[in-house]
């Protein structure tokens, strides 16, 4: 299944290395780089040069000489600031603002209208990401399912401060602002789990919030759409069913929404398939029947100044909310 | 070729006595807090900031020690947040800016044009006195536990109240507009002196290359400084009187913010590195032994940079989605803004090519600096290019970038100058072996510090985040950076340490030990407090390499002309030309400025409790302060 | 030419240019605003046209400056930048505003085209 | 004073006073430059102007008063004239008519802008009105501190010209122009609403 082979890649080779492109946008940010890294040393070469040449004549002439009088090689000293300094940097300069500016930035800007079919919309919160597919249901959290080749528009915007939303291997990073809806594409070469963490200082746990784009053929990824779609599936067992009365009950529902229950909180993530993620609290920590427990018994332990409070549940409780929740897939 | 050494004539040495006891300042303590002599100003500035600096240096260790290793807890969360807001508020406003311009600018500048003070001593020292009050004010919050906790760049919403109920912000907001006020008194007081207080004969073409830097930083913050204060204000009003300047809900805009925030950041850092230009072009001469390359070009680079550079502001704001035929102005400017840089770079170089260079400690800082400034500059050109920016902003890689350009650019000069002015200051001669040895320890250690960022930014690493996950390839590198830290730390305490004996036990400097090219060392050392006996004859930029002017000035003492022992003046010339227009009065020591520093601070403390009311009782106790500063006219002394 | 006209040049040079590389890149991000924003584009400004004419006028005067420093720099071959002042120090100044107007130059041309080549109004 | 060196030789250029209060003067017009940047921001991205159907601003009282003020320009640079003349009397004549204007200016504004307050609507309506406050009340606060300028001088003035005192006139003409001139600009701006 789709699902568990991404949740396997996801266990291995995961990176936030904006030098491992795995898209076209990256890929040219990624050569622009290296365009401009090789220039750097050649300028930064010709620089430590002059030092170490002036280093090697330092003898040549007796100290205080040059002092009153004719300037030594004060001819030379112009051509080279004039040619070096002014004109040359301004052609290179020149070169590089065109190529990067008004070519490469066609490829990395929010795309047209037209050039996607599926748009997703992003929504930062302090700290974790709501993700929504426009047309269906669908709504989960801190991990979005894109199909691969395909170009995706995103739309990202703030429930509260501003962040910033960027998955380096596949595109640039684009902020979240309160006043406005921004885009970027996101387009996948290959099927993987990509990560990508909030870029804007956002808070006390603006270090984790994380978020991971999982790229999946085509077909799996619909079917994974559509499950995410349906509401939630009662619980079986019975201690999963007195879990399920705890969530209602008590507190949890007031914050969180599961679909198909009477749980339609809006502080928290949507649980409704919490149990098919592979990651809780925005990638802070596994989604493990051990993990989830622990965070269930108190949340500000791993996620210090997060929004879920310690509700000081007995060990019973847990394992039931644990058993219901983990029914959730 | 100290003037005042051995005067020829009675005559003279009686004109000497008579200056003697016409500026004589007052002894004691009371002297220091009443004194109006630049170069107590100066000092006073000097010491305040190496505290500040200590400050800002402990936060950052502490920083590096918390993120030496992953999920580490040295520090909390919040604590964190507290103190890398803390560590880049203090060191740019309260290290930086006041050492380049409040101490090394006060100290020198005079020296440099040949003049006995600023053009108003008073206000000069009223500078300090606020500075000093703003910069305990900020720091109280520190002990309070109320430090700013959003950034340095202290973005909305984060720092609105809804997100930041306390009063962390407010003692940003507040503290900044204080020592904004102290900035802009200092940038006021030195664009007017270097127009109008320089000695005859100094016109615009003969100016030394640090006055130059010093005039372009003065610009800079005069403009820079209102869009600062401006958003600051607002921010005050939105979080303590309700208006809705950064609220959304309410037709406010966030990125409002950003806009008049940049307007003034990135000049801002211009004003950080462009006084250490100043140094260097002073430093270069001295220890080549040769007038700088390319002069007028770089006199006008040193204006260019901080011109142009109010023409960038947005590419801090790449990523915010602004429409790309927006955001190609800023980049275009922000290629441009390179070139005065590249010109400098080349001049400077070249002038250790053609040069005699002697590489002491100053000029393996400066060397250093070079090196430092130039990668850092090379990084910087990267941001031009929107796409490759959108991708590396706000992560360790711009965190590089900055630091090379403000550690490796500014603070390197700074080091440099204070190793190559010591002697000029104190009349002692530094240590050159420990010297040259604390420049190669911090060298290596800011390298291994700072390079290591370029690599865990480009591999994803986000600034501002209080601790990392591990097997994302961050470690190693963060632990390197933690152990380049506090390598740099061992070296500035060496540097510290080296300056410290050599006061007490250094050998005697002569008042020329460097045959340095401006007008500072044709005088004593430590100069007189009247600085020259007489106003110097100048007649070329390099002013103490002219044979002939020195002789002159022996010769105008000897016959008393241009002494001006009949009262505390000094001369006032044509702002281009430097043709002799005046002879000024002077105002002598005065306990106004520190009183009205202390009045200020109870406005802003009154104003940080939301004490409106009362705050305007400490504006007009403000006033009454004014009115008694000018109830005694310099005129009628 | 009389050494009131060299002084006039001289400033002009100087500062023109400064003056009118400001102007274009607040009115060109200006207009962008106007462009683009909620409240902008009501005023229906057409931006590649008036970042044209923008441009263009800016360059224009930019050139002019340039050409007035030229002047006075050939016009003072017979001093030295360090000879005594007025002569020395307009030479001077004519030289440092060769300089500043070439780069004001470039910076009004990239940013006038990029604006022009750039999509309207799509987000960077 | 040792002034034998200054024998012949024409005072050049304007004292160092006149530039301190240029400096002033430029950081005063930046800050006001960054206010009315922000009237434009917030115009530009704003869909209907003046938001939520606040009132347009008033015209035809504004416009009377800022040109009672702006007359005012005249009789200041007539003082800086008459002190550099050394007239004493004139001096201090000009000063007192620009003082009786520019004080009924501020008492009729700053009333104005308590019943504005109280009547139309509150700075803590919306963006508009905060910016909007905020331009009147920074320009009101500015000509405040221009009168208790015009004060102080009058009581130097009360004990004779010295050349400190003549510089201090020059300056705050020079202090009153540019307050005249930002007042424009801010009502401008302000008016600029009903566009």
């Amino acid at each position: 299944m789709a699902l568990g082979a991404s949740v396997l890649l996801a266990g291995c080779g995961r990176t936030q290395n904006a030098l491992a492109p795995e898209s076209h946008q990256s890929r040219d940010i990624a050569s622009l780089f290296w365009w401009m890294m090789g220039g750097a040393w050649i300028g930064l070469g010709v620089v430590v040069g002059l030092l170490v040449w002036s280093w090697k004549r330092r003898r040549r002439r007796g100290f205080g000489a040059d002092t009153e009088g004719p300037k030594p090689g004060e001819r030379a000293g112009w051509v080279v600031v004039l040619g070096a300094g002014v004109a040359l940097p301004i052609v290179v300069l020149a070169t590089l603002f065109v190529i990067a500016d008004v070519l490469v930035i066609r490829t990395t800007q929010a795309p047209a209208k037209t050039a996607t079919r599926l748009t997703i919309r992003v929504i930062g919160h302090q700290w974790w990401w709501e993700v929504r597919y426009p047309g269906t249901r669908a709504v989960t959290a801190n991990e979005i399912h894109i199909p691969v080749r395909t170009p995706v528009r995103v739309q990202v915007t703030t429930a509260d401060v501003i962040h910033s939303f960027w998955v380096p291997q596949l595109n640039r990073k684009i902020d979240a602002i309160p006043e406005r809806t921004n885009v970027e594409e996101l387009y996948a070469d290959a099927p993987g789990v990509y990560r990508g963490q909030c870029a804007e200082f956002c808070g006390l746990q603006h270090a984790h919030m994380g978020v991971y784009v999982i790229a999946d053929p085509p077909a799996a990824f619909h079917r994974w759409l559509a499950r995410e779609g349906r509401p939630a599936a009662a619980p079986s067992r019975a201690l999963a069913a007195r879990g399920r009365r705890l969530f209602l009950g008590g507190a949890c529902s007031s914050c969180h929404t599961i679909r198909g229950t009477g749980a339609s909180g809006e502080v928290g993530p949507d649980l409704t398939h919490v149990a098919a993620r592979t990651t809780l609290a925005a990638l802070a920590i596994p989604n493990r029947r051990a993990d989830l427990a622990r965070w269930i018994a108190n949340a500000q332990h791993a996620k210090p100044g997060n929004q879920m409070p310690d509700l000081r549940l007995t060990g019973s409780q847990v394992g039931a909310l644990v058993a219901y929740l983990q029914g959730l897939r | 070729m100290a003037v005042v050494e051995a005067p020829e004539s009675p005559a003279a040495a009686e004109r000497l006595d008579r200056l003697e006891q016409i500026w004589r300042s007052r002894p004691g303590l009371l002297g220091w807090l009443t004194t109006t002599d630049h170069k107590r100003v100066g000092l006073l500035y000097l010491w305040t900031t190496l505290a500040f600096f200590a400050a800002g240096g402990a936060e950052s260790l502490l920083i590096r020690t918390q993120l030496a290793q992953p999920n580490s807890h040295v520090v909390s969360p919040s604590t964190f947040d507290e103190l890398f807001s803390m560590h880049g508020i203090t060191m740019i406003f309260f290290f930086i800016i006041p050492m380049t311009t409040g101490a090394f600018g006060n100290y020198l500048l005079p020296l440099m044009i040949g003049a006995r003070d600023m053009a108003f001593p008073r206000m000069n020292a009223l500078s300090y006195w606020i500075f000093l009050a703003s910069g305990i004010f900020l720091y109280t919050s520190l002990g309070l536990g109320m430090a700013p906790n959003a950034g340095w760049f202290d973005y909305v919403p984060l720092a609105s109240r809804a997100f930041d109920p306390g009063r962390n912000v407010d003692f940003y907001c507040l503290g900044i507009i204080f020592n904004s006020i102290a900035s802009t008194l200092t940038a006021a007081q030195f664009i007017v002196t270097i127009f109008k207080s320089r000695a005859p004969g100094m016109s615009l073409n003969r100016l030394p290359l640090f006055c130059y830097a010093q005039l372009a930083a003065a610009f800079g913050l005069l403009f820079a400084l209102p869009p600062l204060s401006a958003d600051t204000i607002f921010l005050f009003l939105d979080r303590n009187v309700g208006t809705h300047f950064f609220d959304v809900a309410l037709g406010g805009k966030s990125l409002l913010w950003q806009h008049l925030f940049w307007i003034f950041g990135h000049p801002e850092v211009y004003i950080l590195i462009v006084p250490a230009f100043g140094i260097a072009t002073s430093i270069i001469p001295a220890f080549t032994q040769r007038k700088l390359v390319a002069f007028p070009l770089v006199g006008i680079a040193e204006l260019l940079v901080v011109f142009i550079g109010f023409g960038v502001w947005a590419h801090h704001m790449f990523a915010t989605g602004l429409p790309t035929i927006s955001l190609v102005f800023f980049a275009a400017a922000t290629a441009m803004v390179v070139i005065p840089s590249t010109i400098q770079v080349f001049a400077w170089c070249m002038s250790f090519v053609t040069g005699t260079p002697q590489f002491k400690t100053p000029l393996l800082f400066i060397a250093g600096f070079i090196f430092m400034f130039v990668t850092g500059g090379l990084t910087g050109i990267m941001f031009m290019a929107i796409p490759f920016d959108q991708q590396v902003t706000d992560t360790y890689f711009v965190i590089a970038h900055f630091h090379y350009i403000i550690f490796g650019a500014a603070v390197f000069p700074i080091f440099g100058g204070l190793y190559y002015w010591f002697p000029k200051v104190t009349g002692k001669l530094y240590l050159e072996r420990p010297g040259q040895l604390s420049f190669w320890i911090v060298f290596v250690g800011t390298n291994l510090l700072f390079f290591p960022m370029h690599i865990v930014g480009l591999l994803g690493m986000p600034r501002r985040q209080y601790t990392y996950p591990d097997g994302l390839g961050w470690t190693s590198y963060n632990l390197a950076e933690t152990i380049g830290g506090f390598l740099t730390a061992a070296g500035i305490l060496l540097l510290l340490g080296n300056l410290v004996y050599s006061y007490r036990k250094g050998a005697d400097a002569g008042s020329d030990p460097w045959h340095g090219p401006t007008l500072e060392w044709a005088t004593t050392s430590p100069p007189p407090e009247y600085n020259f006996p007489v106003v110097p004859k100048v007649t070329s930029a390099y002013a103490n390499w002219d044979r002939d002017d020195r002789e002159e000035d022996r010769r105008r003492l000897a016959e008393g002309l241009f002494v001006l022992e009949q009262g505390h003046e000094q001369v006032e010339v044509s702002a281009v030309d430097a043709r002799l227009s005046d002879v000024v009065p002077m105002p002598h020591e005065s306990p106004w400025p520190p009183l009205l520093a202390a009045s200020l601070a109870l406005v802003f403390s009154m104003l940080l409790l939301r004490k409106f009311g009362v705050a305007g009782v400490m504006a007009v106790l403000c006033v009454l302060t004014l009115v008694g500063w000018h109830s005694r006219e310099p005129a009628e002394q | 030419m009389t050494r009131q006209r060299l002084e006039l040049l001289q400033w002009v040079g100087l500062l023109l240019g400064a003056g009118v590389f400001a102007a274009q890149l607040v009115v060109g991000f200006g207009i962008t605003l106007a462009e683009c924003g909620d409240g902008g584009n009501r005023f229906g400004i057409g931006n590649d046209l008036w970042q044209g004419v923008l441009a263009g006028a800016a360059a224009a005067l930019v050139a002019g400056a340039e050409a007035a420093a030229v002047t006075v720099f050939l016009r003072t071959r017979r001093t030295t930048y360090e000879a005594p002042p007025p002569d020395g120090r307009i030479r001077f100044l004519a030289i440092a505003a060769m300089a500043a107007n070439a780069v004001f130059l470039v910076i009004v041309l990239l940013s006038g085209l990029a604006s022009i080549l750039g999509v309207t109004c799509r987000p960077g | 004073m040792s002034d034998h060196i200054l024998a012949g030789r024409p005072a050049a250029g304007r004292p160092a006073a006149w530039w301190a209060m240029a400096m002033l003067i430029a950081s005063e017009a930046t800050l006001f430059g960054s206010f009315v940047g922000t009237y434009y921001y917030l115009r530009f991205t704003t869909r209907v102007w003046p938001p939520d159907g606040l009132p347009k601003p008033a015209l035809a009282v504004p416009l009377v008063l800022v040109a009672c003020l702006t007359a005012t320009s005249v009789p200041m640079q007539l003082a800086s004239r008459a002190a550099r003349a050394g007239r004493l009397g004139a001096t201090r004549l000009f000063l007192v008519v620009a003082l009786f204007v520019q004080s009924g200016y501020f008492a009729f504004e700053s009333n104005d802008f308590g019943e504005q307050i109280k009547h139309r609507f509150d700075i803590t309506r919306n963006a508009y009105s905060s910016i909007y406050y905020v331009l009147l009340g920074a320009d009101h606060a500015h000509v405040f501190v221009g009168l208790l300028f015009d004060l102080w001088l009058l009581w130097k003035l009360a004990r004779g010209l010295t050349r400190y005192r003549v510089n201090a006139v020059q300056a705050i003409a020079w202090y009153w122009q540019a307050v005249i001139v930002l007042t424009l600009v801010v009502t401008g701006t302000l008016l600029s609403a009903r566009a």
